[in-house]
């Protein structure tokens, strides 16, 4: 940690970058912190407990107005900024990367290819409930299903901090706010907010960090990351495209290949 | 308020046999915004269509439904009757009420339920219709050809010959490719070059048509009608404004032991050279990897003796741009080298050669004057084997497919073997003999019958060399599969035909589809077997795949005359059915986020970026715009929309989802 | 009790499937009238929430029907569209959703017979089924209203 | 009014279960997951005691999340409107919320009610009555003394109860609270003259509050929001769970010729609130939103409607998914 608060203060007091974005000692666990004088570094804290996902910051115009950042960022993070950088959101000499690695390394990337290589060296953080709770799901009747996520998804109340957590959804207008045609209902309701929930997994295939942000977000504690997981297992089981290799690609649904799975097509 | 007229047709009585016509005329007339309703006999007769001009003009309709045919039949038809009547021709949508229902269901309430229905999701979508234009964009009328081989050729001929400029870019110093290599041609075994040479001088000669030769295309900007096309002139080190092309340089050149590209390496040639007698245009460039002057910065013989002082060492690459309204890609194929066997020796034999050697050994311009002697000590083969499906048809390979030429001038050398060695014996090693087309498969009897060549069907499994031989270890199939074995003294591969280096970097620079094998892809693999995805790009010849000279003629003249009828208006007239990117007011200007998913999406390559710029030219945002000049409308583009910034006329959200709505409510 | 007839929407392709569709006309086939058909350029152009919004609306059954691999008339919308209903499918069974009333094929312009056969065969399936209240069900906020007050 | 009773634990459910017999929806927190939140309950059994804070306040009861103004049917050119009854409204009661939620419906009433008369509020308020419980326990982001506020105030409740040994002291505030204690009155026995303050969590004061809406007085242009509204992600998570929010957005459910009008809650934090057809922001920024939603609870609402848009419930504070905690901001502004 002492070295990510060296390098942050080196940052700023070089005017390398304008900004650092980190995490803080919060309330109760760690939240985001922006440090913008070398003085302010030592509040600078990095450890497992770090685990929303600071990308989201990137894209808010309004925050960012313009300057150079650093950003700390776990390891999903890292997977966010790839697919922004796909995407074409970011720039990639108008920021720096950190992270630290699992033995406690500062890592410091100097170009957006080495945080590839990174993520398929770093073993990825893993989520013993959510696989557990998938399981559970998935060995039930689909009636059961049902009845699950229409329980579950019935207490939305659409505050959508579910995508206002997620580095993905940076759209200036959502489809939810569409209203010429209506697709989705924007009100909070069972079915409305199944819609919801579906265009936000769907609309996450092939970028999805599989960062759990949305899950964690949720003020009600609905296990909506589920979807988004599920979304990445159908891109890594149908496509054989892992979450790593998906964020770098153009558009997992525009890659196709001929000989794509269609037993369900008659 | 819209003001939609609703027009039922009985199709004499193929829809109202079964549907109740009068009824569903009743129904539609209550619809919310429908101001007129009626059925008619026939909709598409005079009559008919008057019935419903009249009705625009007299009752002031905003939309019109014809609930008919198949729109696929008769939607051009009301559509132009609309306009005619001065309602924009895309205000018009038909259901299809024969097609869809009285033709495929039995006369009963839910059928005639069903057509009010039917008629009600097209009146719901007519309401969400917009007006549109047809789309024009202008065209350069100049043609960029890409390869100087029979393909280049022949289309720039063509096309050159029609009225329309060219632009001819060779990579090489002269143009004439594959086929000015060639000896004799099947299936008539008449001279290559004889036929060819003529074609190049007219191409040199010809008013409308300016070669690049020794150039390449370096980079390609645009759409049909409006591209502009960056082409490096490679460096010649020659003037050619003063160079007379007296080739005395090239005698003089004490660089002599370089292998000749045009004689696959059995003949050499100088560092300034021309790469046959015949070329076109026939003067020298410096080959400059080889030339003493270059390497070690002595020699100047060439300048010295250049009667004309057209030898400049220091001239360089020059990048020069065209406009360009339509390409042809005639850029050719390759063979694989022998070098690619294994088990034929990994290209150490020096006498197991290529097809394509074997007909420089064939030529009576090539090393050998025509005669067939071994490369390794010129002495004539008096047993030769050549061998059919080297690499091609070979999953093992990696080269699946049938390179499609290699039947027919395997057995035009071994024809050419028995005319030129009398007394010699010759084995095919061949897996089928495939020959389709004109006087093939008689050819091949001529070969087998008339001129004794042996035809053993099987594969060659191995070639060593014992004893100053090739000993070629087979099986014959036919014979239950006896090994064989054959002491020769010379091999052919009939390599299988690969696309160029290079043509996948190339396809990337034009935007157009490749396929696995790096092959140019046809736009449509029946009906458009002469477009690329890119509109305004065309393909000729063995760089879609490899193909013999009629047939890359053949298709040459194709591209050729998509190129003219391209060229025979001054505008492009395009359905203006395609997707459109919104735009809004700032500081919004468009809710695209600029993510340019939908530009891999895109098979047309139609998705340009677009930089909105404050007053003092600060990019205040990058957005997808569709370039109306490419896009075909399939609306892929739309589905991937995550923000629903794209939208496609015609068939757009608000319209899909009205009909959907209007079907289940 | 009559017998339950299900509101089918078949989404289909303008180069493929609904000449597909025409043929069958064409050639005099017989088929139910529970499937109505809407109109696409091309597979690729179908957006998965149109399914969503037929279900909610009350269709019990889908069909979704473009060109054959390889057959697409703009080179691989239909590719493209295969990739999404992967997922698509995957999620919605996932979720519960009854994935076995979305029927996918592929029905080229010369496929009148079977244009007709994946009608039959749907109509029938869905009819097996039942009417897909469980669904509509979740969009009927004032029945729930009770529940949701106090949201679940 | 005001009347001390005493009921027992076993009473207490004992008379829970009349009301529920009686017909009278029962709302009270209850286990959802890992939280606790409010919800009907059909057996005492499920009701937790045991928490500090439910996630959503109980304004839905009055204010729900997602309400039908009206109905329509087009028929070619006539129009059929459709009232929601609202005497379809059940008789409704709210058992074991907290006091900072009792006291949020004042500021929601005051809302609903400083122009237009809301009927459709007005009439849930009117069928609903409000049992509140006394705070025993509180936490980190808690700060009702601190806006007028206390463990045990009555503000709102029409009956408050304090858990005291084995049972609860039963103050019963309001004529509404009377007649749901007469539904069974044999479960209150008289009062045991147990002190309250003694039974009540013990809240210090975190700031002044004349302090900090003086300070807002003049903060308008202050870079404060700015650096305070940096981590803000524009969620509505604080706006939803809050028992004074009020916002709304009237959105149209329409099927072909049918449709309804409906109400839902909408937040201040949202970018496309104030966002105009033309494009225009007015509140563009995060930081002049996150203002705005401070000013309206210390600022606009005290000097408008005469009271403080904020109880102290420090729900937004626990739903914030990046640690906005409004009490340490507060600090700092009074400070």
């Amino acid at each position: 940690m002492d070295e990510l608060r060296k390098k942050a203060t080196e940052l700023l007091q070089s005017g390398d970058v304008q900004m650092v974005i980190g995490y803080e000692k919060g309330t109760k666990g760690p939240r985001p912190c922006f440090i913008s004088v070398p003085e302010e570094a030592h509040k600078l804290i990095f450890d497992e407990q770090c685990t929303g996902n600071l990308a989201v910051y990137l894209t808010h115009k309004d925050l960012i107005a313009g300057q150079k950042v650093a950003i700390t960022a776990s390891y999903f993070a890292l997977r966010s900024i790839l697919r922004l950088f796909t995407e074409n959101q970011l720039q990639a000499d108008r920021l720096v990367v950190l992270t630290v690695s699992v033995d406690k390394q500062l890592i410091v990337f100097t170009a957006v290819d080495d945080i590839a290589a990174y993520l398929q060296s770093a073993p990825v953080p893993k989520r013993e409930d959510d696989a557990a709770l998938i399981a559970r799901l998935e060995a039930i009747s689909r009636e059961e299903r049902w009845a699950f996520w229409t329980e579950e998804l019935s207490k939305c109340f659409k505050c959508y901090a579910c995508r206002a957590a997620c580095p993905m959804c940076y759209c200036n207008k959502c489809i939810v706010e569409e209203n010429r045609p209506q697709w989705i209902q924007p009100w909070a309701s069972t079915l409305a907010n199944v819609e919801w929930h579906i265009n936000r997994a769907m609309h996450m295939t092939g970028r999805c960090s599989d960062c759990g942000a949305c899950g964690a977000a949720c003020p009600l504690g609905l296990p909506i990351h589920l979807l988004t997981r599920r979304i990445v297992q159908e891109v890594q089981e149908n496509f054989g495209i892992g979450a790593n290799e998906a964020v770098q690609k153009d558009n997992v649904l525009s890659t196709f290949k001929p000989e794509d799975k269609e037993n369900f097509i008659r | 308020m819209s003001k939609i007229g609703v027009f039922i047709c009985h199709c004499g009585e193929n829809i109202s046999a079964t549907v109740d016509v009068e009824k569903v005329a009743e129904e539609a007339a209550k619809f919310d915004g429908v101001e007129f309703a009626t059925h008619y006999k026939y909709m598409c007769s005079d009559p008919g269509q008057t019935l419903i001009k009249n009705a625009i003009r007299e009752k002031g309709l905003t939309g019109v439904v014809v609930g008919s045919c198949s729109p696929r039949m008769h939607e051009p038809t009301f559509r132009k009757a609309c306009a005619e009547a001065g309602l924009n021709p895309y205000m018009c949508e038909m259901a299809n009420l024969r097609e869809h229902c009285s033709w495929v269901h039995e006369k009963s309430e839910e059928t005639t339920e069903k057509a009010i229905v039917l008629i009600k999701m097209l009146v719901e979508k007519v309401k969400k219709n917009r007006s549109l234009n047809a789309i024009k964009v202008p065209i350069t009328k100049k043609a960029l050809v890409l390869g100087g081989g029979i393909a280049g050729i022949q289309a720039a001929l063509d096309i050159a010959n029609a009225g329309q400029q060219v632009i001819l870019v060779e990579k090489d110093p002269s143009i004439g490719g594959h086929m000015s290599q060639l000896s004799e041609t099947f299936p008539t075994l008449d001279c290559s070059q004889c036929i060819l040479t003529p074609r190049m001088v007219e191409v040199a000669q010809h008013p409308n048509i300016k070669l690049y030769n020794y150039a390449e295309l370096e980079k390609l900007e645009g759409f049909i009608g409006n591209f502009k096309a960056t082409i490096r002139l490679k460096a010649k080190s020659v003037d050619y404004s003063i160079c007379t092309g007296c080739g005395l340089c090239t005698t003089k050149c004490p660089s002599k032991k370089i292998p000749s590209e045009f004689n696959e390496g059995l003949g050499m040639r100088t560092a300034i050279y021309t790469p046959f007698p015949q070329a076109v245009p026939n003067k020298p460039v410096i080959d400059r990897e080889n030339c003493n002057y270059y390497k070690k910065g002595v020699c100047k013989i060439c300048q010295k003796v250049c009667p004309t002082g057209a030898i400049q060492y220091d001239l360089p690459d020059e990048l020069i741009t065209e406009d360009i309204g339509a390409i042809v890609i005639a850029t050719g194929f390759n063979v694989l080298k022998t070098n690619f066997f294994p088990e034929y020796g990994y290209g150490k034999y020096p006498d197991v050669i290529t097809g394509l050697q074997f007909e420089r050994l064939a030529s009576a311009s090539g090393p050998t004057l025509g005669e067939i002697r071994r490369p390794s000590d010129g002495k004539i083969p008096q047993k030769i084997v050549f061998i059919a499906c080297a690499g091609s048809r070979d999953q093992a390979k990696g080269i699946p497919y049938c390179s499609k030429i290699c039947c027919m001038y395997t057995a035009k050398h071994a024809m050419l073997y028995q005319h030129k060695v009398h007394g010699g014996e010759s084995y095919v090693f061949y897996m089928d003999i495939r020959a389709g087309g004109k006087n093939y498969e008689e050819f091949i009897r001529r070969a087998i019958e008339d001129d004794g060549v042996n035809y053993v069907r099987g594969r060659v499994a191995r070639i060593y060399e014992k004893d100053g031989k090739y000993i070629v270890k087979g099986v014959d199939t036919l014979l239950g599969s006896k090994q064989i074995e054959i002491e020769a003294d010379m091999v052919v591969l009939a390599t299988a035909g690969v696309a160029n280096a290079g043509a996948e970097e190339l396809a990337q620079k034009m935007h157009v589809s490749y396929d696995a094998y790096h092959f140019f892809a046809e736009a449509h693999p029946k009906l458009k077997p002469v477009e690329t995805n890119t509109a305004g790009i065309y393909l000729c010849g063995a760089c879609q795949a490899p193909k013999d000279i009629p047939e890359t003629v053949g298709m040459a003249s194709g591209a050729a005359a998509k190129v003219i009828g391209l060229f025979s208006n001054d505008e492009l007239t395009r359905e203006p059915l395609i997707a459109v990117v919104n735009r809004c007011a700032p500081p919004v200007f468009s809710t695209c986020v600029g993510c340019f998913m939908c530009q891999t999406a895109c098979p047309y390559n139609a998705i340009e970026r677009e930089e909105i710029k404050s007053r003092n030219g600060e990019v205040i945002k990058t957005i997808a715009k569709v370039n109306p000049g490419l896009c075909q409308g399939c609306g892929t583009c739309v589905a991937f929309c995550r923000s629903k910034a794209i939208d496609i006329q015609g068939y757009s959200n608000e319209q899909m989802f009205a009909e959907v709505m209007a079907m289940l409510n | 009790m009559s017998e339950f007839e299900p509101k089918i929407v078949a989404f289909v392709c303008n180069w493929c499937t609904y000449a597909g569709a025409d043929l069958t006309g064409t050639s005099r086939m017989k088929y139910a009238s529970n499937v109505k058909i809407v109109r696409f350029p091309c597979t690729g152009r179908i957006d998965f929430m149109l399914l969503l919004k037929a279900f909610a609306e009350g269709a019990d059954g889908i069909i979704v029907s473009g060109c054959h691999p390889n057959d697409c008339h703009y080179t691989s919308g239909n590719f493209h569209a295969r990739r999404r209903w992967v997922v698509f499918r995957g999620l919605l069974d996932f979720m519960g959703i009854d994935v076995k009333r979305i029927q996918f094929s592929w029905v080229s312009a010369a496929e009148g017979a079977k244009w007709a056969e994946i009608v039959n065969s749907t109509v029938a399936a869905i009819r097996e089924l039942g009417p897909y209240i469980e669904y509509r069900k979740a969009a009927d906020y004032l029945a729930q209203q009770e529940k949701e007050v106090f949201n679940g | 009014m005001m009347e001390k009773r005493y009921i027992s634990l076993i009473s207490l459910k004992r008379w829970l279960e009349k009301l529920n017999n009686d017909g009278k929806h029962i709302y009270a927190p209850v286990h959802k997951g890992e939280k606790i939140d409010f919800g009907r309950i059909s057996s005492t059994d499920e009701i937790s005691f045991d928490h500090v804070q439910t996630t959503q306040s109980a304004k839905s009861v009055a204010f729900p999340r997602t309400e039908v103004l009206f109905s329509y049917e087009k028929e070619k050119h006539n129009v059929r409107l459709g009232n929601p009854a609202s005497d379809s409204i059940p008789e409704s009661v709210v058992f074991g919320l907290h006091p900072c939620d009792a006291a949020g419906f004042d500021p929601l009433s005051a809302i609903f009610n400083w122009d237009y008369k809301d009927e459709l509020y007005n009439a849930r308020k009117e069928h609903t009555t409000l049992v509140s419980i006394s705070c025993t326990k509180s936490d980190e982001y808690c700060f009702c003394t601190s806006v007028n506020g206390g463990p045990g105030n009555t503000t709102g409740s029409d009956i408050l109860l304090t858990p005291v040994e084995e049972g609860f002291l039963a103050e019963i505030l309001t004529e509404k609270g009377e007649t749901l204690m007469k539904a069974d009155e044999t479960c209150f026995e008289p009062d045991r003259g147990s002190v309250k303050e003694d039974y009540l969590v013990k809240l210090p004061k975190k700031f002044d509050l004349k302090t900090v809406q003086q300070r807002l007085n003049s903060a308008f242009e202050s870079p404060v929001w700015k650096a305070q509204s940096q981590r803000c992600i524009g969620c509505g998570a604080c706006a939803f769970v809050c028992p004074t929010c009020a916002c709304f957005d009237i959105q149209e459910d329409a099927h072909g010729d049918k449709g309804k009008r409906l109400r839902c809650w909408d937040s201040c934090g949202f970018t496309l609130f104030t966002q105009h057809t033309s494009g225009h922001n007015p509140r563009e920024t995060q930081s002049q939103r996150w203002r705005q939603r401070l000013l309206h609870k210390f600022s606009y609402m005290p000097d408008r409607l005469s009271v403080v848009g904020c109880t102290g419930c420090g729900r937004c504070s626990r739903a914030c998914p990046v640690d906005m905690n409004l009490l340490e901001h507060l600090i700092s502004l009074n400070n």
